[in-house]
């Protein structure tokens, strides 16, 4: 039994941790092959050519972190009527390309979550802007929208200024970073709900001596991130666990494979994580993210 | 006899597949000027990058001032005071003046900078010297006209303090002024003591200026001795082989009606008001110094420049050809100047060389057809007498003057009505300089009317019916080549000096 | 020069049967290379012989190969277009906006490929016109292009073409037989005509090798550059249709880095990057070869970095191979 | 004075100053000394690398392998740097360009010896080189809890109100200075690009120009290679991933010619600031940064169009009368 777990970009820490996961799921079952698998860039077009190989490998399954939910579809789609099971993790694929997606967590919960982690230390309210991954990337579009509904209801004084796209790549990243910083003179936080970019808004905050001025925050590995809680460029981020994420791909998919129906109501067991069951769209969310801080960074560092 | 100052001894060099220099023998005695003849391809221009370092050869030895010497590099010639103005331009179109004179021996400061004061100063010296006093130091060189440039690869041949000065074809883009001052530059040369290798085709600067002659044929040496002794029709014996007549072919004039009319013909920059007419069967002449712009007004009847004004009447209608291609279907075809850079393609085959013109001929609605283009082409190797082992080798692998004949293969196969000729026999050795000339006569006979620009005055007198003599972009007047012209009517109209006197 | 000197010189047309040029040329050491890859694949992967396999395969490079075809006739007469990705970019989002005005599928196509033939024109005007070198030219247009999809698009994306859109990017002919691929085969066989059959391509050859020359031949030199710009912006349009069809989506980073993968297909096919020469059948193999690399290494799972190394070392190995037997053997004469 | 207003340099000087100023209009901040000091700070790399660039392109070749040269020299001491942080950060620094030199020298080599279209190598090894970056990190990142503090301080200390990475790109562009008026080596690369043959006469080793030419380029983008690495404090296969287009683009903004021979170090430096001071001043003045490649694009194609018709051959002018009385 082949699963092939397809991420966003290989070398990112966020995805070499899912893949940990899934290989711990794998010993798990046992008779289990992890391919663990992406382009070098995260872009939609390197992933169709991945796609195309694992079909012609005839893999079982197919777990995908997508960079386009839309350009995956028809490849995802040909992969399913050669009787390939597809799910979609992390980033989602648009409802045809897949039988189902896990979400890490609630949507509006992350939504929430990434504008919280600035309003925390923010009492007086202020300007923030978000840096995103790229324009594409399905989750981050859908966290960003679920905080914009929220912001008015939960977080009044928080004035959100800009929306700008790193595409994962660090130096655009930086560059971005850079231009909000210059542009809103009155920014308090820069909030960045991926990895790259909110490593490289917090190497800006710090080497423009903006610490205490800037607050960064968002979604980060705490293995990555470390130094800049450390330094106090950020007061605190949040994210959830990479590695679980990973193994539960690996036990739905198993399970996809061992005849279960992807359909709405349908539960999935992804055992030392829990039970999930499927929505009306036939996806499902994990657990809240976690927040870490200067008190519990350094031994969340040690593992992921 | 005195102690060579350079000697050359069993030098032999080899390219691949052609051996330039076969065990080849020259010594240059000091206070006198060799000349070194032989036809094209003989292996002189490969001689003197030989003793310049450029080449190193394959065997031989090389003796300057007695001492066996080994040439590793231009610098090593250089320092053994061995200087040359080679064939091909060697100058930098980008650098100063003072740069091109000076560089790879430049002056250097204590830091092993280059010290470009000092540079400029001593260039200043050396081109007051031949009397060059009016050519800048610090300006570009792609600003200086090009007989200027000449002087400048001049000074840079004399920058160094050399005991051998080598001169490769040093005329042949020169007009008649400035190979005048050259003459006199080398007489002083000569006075100083130095040792001079001349290379030229032309034998009146040969004889009116060398002392010893050596003759190569083919990579060989086949004779060398003292001018004053050797009759002219020795030395082209010696270096052709066999005898060649230097008799231009007579033939029967058959002038028929103007076949084409120029009127007031002129560009912004290049020309102005140029009116003559050519008749059917004619050879019509175009005589000037380099520069006087025949080659532009050549070019602008065949399409090539654009922004031209006038009437040009071809058979009766009016044409402006806007480009080449609209020049050949009005039937004006032009063998051009440079053969190698405008003529042949060097790396497609011959029978596609011939056809490239005549394509929709030999083609069916577009797509080619290959038998065609090898009849074609055929036919009018055999009629030139081409000397290839087959039709799809690639035209650079032809000697000159072969490569001469595809390119009028290619003229001929579309059938024009007039063909112009831009110095077609310059840099072309005797014998097939006879040949070009006697198929010259071969085309108009058959009614096809030629114009033929050219710089050398015997053949303008030889070969042409009427004259057109240009200067400075114009007209300066039309001869009938009867008896009564002569070469200093020609010359005197070219350089104005007629007017002056008027 | 005489009737009787002509007769005895015999010259003949060939030295070489055409037969023989055929098998000792670049396409047929090239066709050697990838039946060799082939075979080795075969060995390599239990999946690799699998109709279904092997078509998907194909379009991992017909989409490229279409625009090699028009770039091989570019480079032979010596210029280059190195935007052709960005005109994919451009064709591609001028689609998407056609879309949003609710145009139908042959609306779409029709755009599609004008605007990829708008900016071949743009090119050729600029390169011909102004008689610029096409290198630069076209690392300027190349932004240009692009950065216009930028302005439309900004971090948008264009979904929801048309069902019957799709046809062109994953729709199938016969069988295992894709759309995509039939064009590509429809697409070589034309250029193999135009290039080595009709005077158009003896012009391309002519202009390649000497462009002076060629004009003073008679060959309407700017006319044909141009065309070439014209047809290279045409078959990137072309190709924008197919990827576009085959992705459903636009974005403006479509197919970005095509263009250095375009010129390496073009350049592994024997022809000479610095004009002159070259096949088309070599640059129809070589397409076949950079598809069986990345397909074959793709189902050993080795990441598409990897593959590039092996393309890259193949391209200056390949290149390099002719000219050091060369230097060989002229040593031993 | 007349030849001085000609030069190609003076006016993108003069371009460059009036795309600071126009934005200091916008936005008044813009061209205080803090600001420009950063925009300079921001084209350090691309005004190094640009120079390495012009070297090669004055002897009529290209190096489109720089962008995947600087990313494999900046993953070597990245990885050396997170495995052993008690190696000095100047010992990483001499590394990474003699990393990058090796890196030219091989395809130099190929050009010189074998004689293969550079334009060919590198095309090859810009595929090859990021290939091997992948191979040796084993397809991870060093991300910036890695690096040592004083591996990212390097770039970052300050000296006279700059940043070390500003000195860096300053003493470098000093050195080319000296390097292309004043030494041997400077005028055969000048003269190799001009014209070859008589580059050949006069006693200069083409090939062997031309691999020097590479060695520089490849030595520049190995330096620059460390410099990245610490200034964007990540090493990842997709590092400065389609800049060996943006640094021709430079080299051509800044008016040295494709067919080689003409350009100066002033005019690499003012290529590459044109596009630093855009990219800064366009987000300022509120385009968007969507805009950005765009507004490039037609800044290529513009500077080219310029530089064709300034360097246009002068008109022989032979009819001196008729122009003299008119
Ligand atoms: N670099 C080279 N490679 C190969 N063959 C060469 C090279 N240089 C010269 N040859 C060949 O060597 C022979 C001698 O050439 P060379 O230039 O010395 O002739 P030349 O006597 O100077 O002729 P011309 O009067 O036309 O100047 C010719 O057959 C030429 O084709
Ligand atoms: N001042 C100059 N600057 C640059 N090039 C020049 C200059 N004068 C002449 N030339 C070059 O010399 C060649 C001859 O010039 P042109 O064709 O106008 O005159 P011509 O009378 O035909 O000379 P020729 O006798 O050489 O054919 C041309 O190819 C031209 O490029
Ligand atoms: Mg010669
Ligand atoms: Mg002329």
């Amino acid at each position: 039994e082949r699963i092939a777990l397809v991420v966003k970009s290989l070398g990112n820490g966020f995805f070499d941790a899912a893949a940990k996961g899934a290989e711990k799921a794998a010993a798990e079952i046992g008779d289990v092959e992890v391919i663990y698998t992406g382009p070098t860039a995260a872009t939609a077009e390197g992933q169709i050519e991945i796609v195309n190989s694992l079909i012609a490998q005839k893999v079982d399954a197919i777990a995908i972190s997508a960079n386009d939910p839309d350009a995956l579809v028809p490849v995802l789609k040909k992969a399913m009527d050669r009787g390939i099971k597809v799910i979609s993790w992390d980033s989602g694929v648009a409802a045809g390309g897949r039988m189902m997606h896990l979400n890490p967590s609630d949507t509006d919960l992350i939504g929430e979550t990434i504008i919280k982690l600035a309003a925390d230390y923010l009492p007086e309210g202020g300007d923030v802007a978000i840096l995103s991954a790229s324009s594409t990337a399905t989750n981050q579009n859908a966290w960003i929208d679920a905080a914009k509904k929220i912001l008015p209801e939960k977080f009044p004084k928080i004035n959100l200024v800009a929306v700008v796209y790193g595409d994962d790549d660090s130096v655009k990243s930086t560059n971005e970073a850079k231009g909000l910083v210059a542009t809103y003179p009155n920014l308090k936080a820069i909030i960045a709900p991926t990895t790259v970019g909110v490593v490289a808004a917090a190497q800006v905050v710090t080497d423009m001596n903006l610490v205490g001025k800037v607050n960064v925050t968002g979604l980060a590995l705490p293995s990555e991130f470390k130094k800049f809680i450390d330094n106090g460029s950020s007061k605190a981020v949040a994210l959830w666990n990479p590695i679980d994420l990973g193994y539960s791909a690996v036990k739905i998919s198993h399970q996809l494979i061992k005849g279960t129906k992807a359909e709405p109501g349908a539960s999935f067991d992804l055992g030392t994580v829990g039970k999930i069951k499927l929505d009306d769209s036939n996806s499902a969310a994990m657990a809240a993210p976690f927040q870490f801080d200067a008190s519990n960074i350094e031994e969340f560092s040690k593992i992921y | 006899m005195s102690v060579p100052q350079i000697k050359l001894s069993k030098i032999t060099k080899t390219f691949p597949g052609v051996r330039a220099l076969s065990e080849v023998d020259l010594a240059l005695y000091p206070g006198q000027v060799t000349a070194l003849i032989g036809e094209n391809g003989a292996g002189k221009s490969t001689l003197v990058k030989t003793m310049t370092g450029i080449y190193q050869p394959d065997g031989g030895e090389i003796f300057v001032a007695g001492k066996a010497v080994n040439l590793q590099s231009p610098h090593a010639a250089f320092q053994l005071g061995i200087t040359a103005i080679h064939q091909e331009t060697v100058l930098f179109d980008e650098l100063t003046v003072a740069e091109n004179i000076f560089l790879g021996h430049s002056p250097k400061t204590r830091f092993n900078l280059i010290d470009w004061v000092e540079m400029n100063s001593r260039a200043r010296a050396l081109l007051d010297d031949i009397g060059a006093s009016h050519i800048a130091t610090d300006v570009r060189l792609k600003d200086v006209s090009i007989a200027n440039k000449h002087l400048v690869a001049v000074a840079r041949a004399l920058s160094i303090e050399a005991d051998v000065v080598i001169m490769d074809e040093p005329t042949a883009a020169l007009s008649y002024k400035e190979i005048e001052d050259l003459f006199t530059l080398v007489e002083k040369l000569k006075s100083d003591g130095k040792a001079i290798l001349f290379i030229s085709h032309k034998f009146d600067e040969i004889y009116r200026l060398a002392d010893r002659y050596t003759v190569f044929r083919d990579g060989e040496m086949v004779g060398e001795g003292l001018l004053a002794d050797t009759p002219q029709n020795e030395i082209v014996e010696m270096m052709v082989g066999r005898s060649v007549e230097q008799i231009f072919p007579s033939r029967t004039l058959d002038i028929g009606e103007p076949i084409l009319t120029v009127q007031n013909f002129s560009h912004p920059t290049e020309f102005a008001d140029i009116s003559f007419d050519l008749h059917k069967g004619e050879i019509l002449g175009f005589y000037g110094l380099v520069g006087a712009g025949r080659s532009e007004v050549m070019q602008a009847l065949f399409g090539m420049t654009h922004g031209t004004s006038g009437v040009i009447t071809s058979q009766g209608k009016t044409i402006s050809p806007k480009s080449p291609a609209e020049a050949i279907q009005s039937g004006i075809v032009y063998l051009p100047e440079e053969r190698g850079k405008q003529g042949v393609i060097l790396d497609l085959p011959i029978f596609q060389n011939i056809s490239l013109p005549s394509l929709s001929t030999t083609s069916r609605n577009g797509f080619l057809r290959m038998a065609k283009e090898f009849e074609l082409a055929r036919t009018y190797a055999t009629r030139l007498d081409l000397r290839a082992a087959s039709l799809d080798q690639h035209a650079g692998t032809l000697s000159g003057g072969n490569q001469q004949k595809v390119v009028i293969a290619k003229w001929l196969a579309i059938q024009p009505n007039i063909i112009i000729l831009d110095e077609p026999t310059k840099g072309i050795d005797i014998g097939s300089k006879a040949a070009v000339h006697a198929f010259m006569g071969e085309l108009v006979e058959q009614g096809l009317s030629v114009i033929m620009v050219s710089s050398e005055i015997p053949e303008v007198l030889g070969m042409s019916d009427r004259v057109v003599v240009m200067r400075e972009g114009r007209m300066a007047s039309v001869f009938n080549n009867d008896d009564t012209l002569t070469a200093e009517t020609l010359i005197r109209c070219a350089a104005g000096i007629e007017e002056q006197a008027a | 020069m005489t009737e009787q000197n002509a007769q005895n010189r015999n010259i003949a047309d060939r030295l070489n049967t055409p037969l023989h040029s055929a098998v000792f040329s670049w396409p047929t050491l090239l066709l050697v290379v990838a039946i060799g890859l082939f075979i080795l694949n075969v060995f390599a992967s239990p999946y690799f012989l699998s109709p279904w396999a092997l078509s998907d395969a194909t379009f991992n490079f017909t989409e490229k190969a279409i625009i090699a075809f028009a770039m091989a006739l570019l480079i032979i007469s010596g210029e280059i277009d190195l935007s052709v990705a960005a005109i994919i970019a451009l064709s591609s989002t001028m689609m998407g906006l056609a879309l949003q005005f609710g145009v139908g599928t042959p609306t779409l196509v029709l755009i599609g490929t004008l605007t990829g033939l708008a900016c071949g024109v743009f090119n050729g005007l600029l390169v011909t016109g102004l008689g610029l070198p096409s290198i630069v030219i076209t690392i300027g247009t190349m932004s240009f292009f692009r950065g216009i999809s930028f302005m439309i698009l900004g971090d948008k994306a264009f979904n929801g073409y048309p069902e019957s859109f799709a046809f062109f990017g994953q729709g199938y002919v016969w069988w295992v037989i894709s759309f995509e691929f039939v064009l590509f085969i429809i697409i070589a066989l034309a250029y193999y005509i135009l290039l080595h059959r009709t005077n158009f391509g003896r012009h391309v050859f002519a202009i390649g090798n000497n462009p002076v020359a060629a004009q003073f031949s008679g060959v309407r030199v700017a006319r044909v550059k141009f065309l070439l710009f014209c047809l290279v912006g045409l078959m990137s349009g072309i190709a924008a249709v197919l990827l576009t069809s085959r992705l459903g989506s636009t974005r403006p980073s479509i197919a970005q880095g095509w263009e250095l993968e375009v010129i390496t297909m073009v350049v592994l096919g024997g022809v000479a990057i610095l004009g002159g020469s070259g096949t088309i059948q070599g640059v129809f193999v070589a397409a076949f070869v950079m598809g069986l690399i990345s397909f074959g290494l793709g189902l050993l799972n080795v990441p598409g970095i990897v593959m590039s190394i092996f393309i890259g070392a193949l391209l200056i190995v390949v290149i390099a191979l002719p000219i050091l037997t060369n230097m060989l053997k002229e040593r031993r004469l | 004075m007349r030849a001085f207003i000609r030069n190609h340099e003076f006016w993108l000087a003069v371009v460059v100053v009036l795309m600071i100023g126009a934005t200091a209009f916008r936005s008044p901040g813009f061209a205080s000394p803090e600001k420009l000091a950063g925009i300079f700070n921001d084209s350090s790399m691309l005004i190094i690398l640009a120079l390495g660039q012009m070297v090669v392109i004055l002897t009529r070749s290209i190096d489109l392998s720089m962008a995947s040269n600087l990313a494999l020299s900046g993953m070597i001491v990245a990885l050396i740097n997170a495995a052993y942080p008690e190696i000095p950060v100047p010992a990483l620094m001499l590394l990474a360009t003699f990393c990058g030199l090796c890196l030219g020298a091989f395809n130099g080599t190929m050009i010189w010896w074998i004689g293969i279209p550079s334009i060919v190598v590198t095309l090859g090894t810009l595929t090859i080189y990021r290939g091997f970056i992948f191979l040796i990190a084993g397809g991870k990142w060093v991300n910036a809890d890695r690096f040592s503090e004083e591996f990212v301080q390097y770039t970052r200390y300050e000296f006279l109100g700059l940043p070390a990475l500003s000195w860096y790109a300053i003493i470098i562009v000093i050195g080319f200075f000296i390097l292309m008026t004043r030494t041997s080596l400077g005028r055969s690369i000048y003269a190799v690009g001009v014209n070859p043959s008589a580059a050949l006469y006069t006693g200069i080793n083409i090939g062997r120009t031309q691999f020097v030419a590479f060695c520089i380029s490849g030595a520049l983008s190995g330096f620059c290679g460390y410099l990245w690495v610490s200034r964007y404090v990540i090493g990842s296969v997709e590092v400065a991933k389609g800049y060996e287009l943006t640094i021709v683009a430079a080299c051509v903004i800044g008016g040295i010619s494709i067919a080689g021979g003409v350009g100066t170090v002033a005019g690499a430096v003012l290529g590459a600031l044109f596009l630093g001071v855009m990219s800064n001043a366009l987000p300022v003045i509120g385009v968007s940064p969507f805009w950005q490649m765009a507004i490039s694009g037609a800044a290529i194609i513009l500077a080219v169009i310029i530089n064709a018709s300034s360097q246009q051959k002068s008109k022989r002018l032979i009819l001196k009368q008729e122009n003299a009385a008119s």
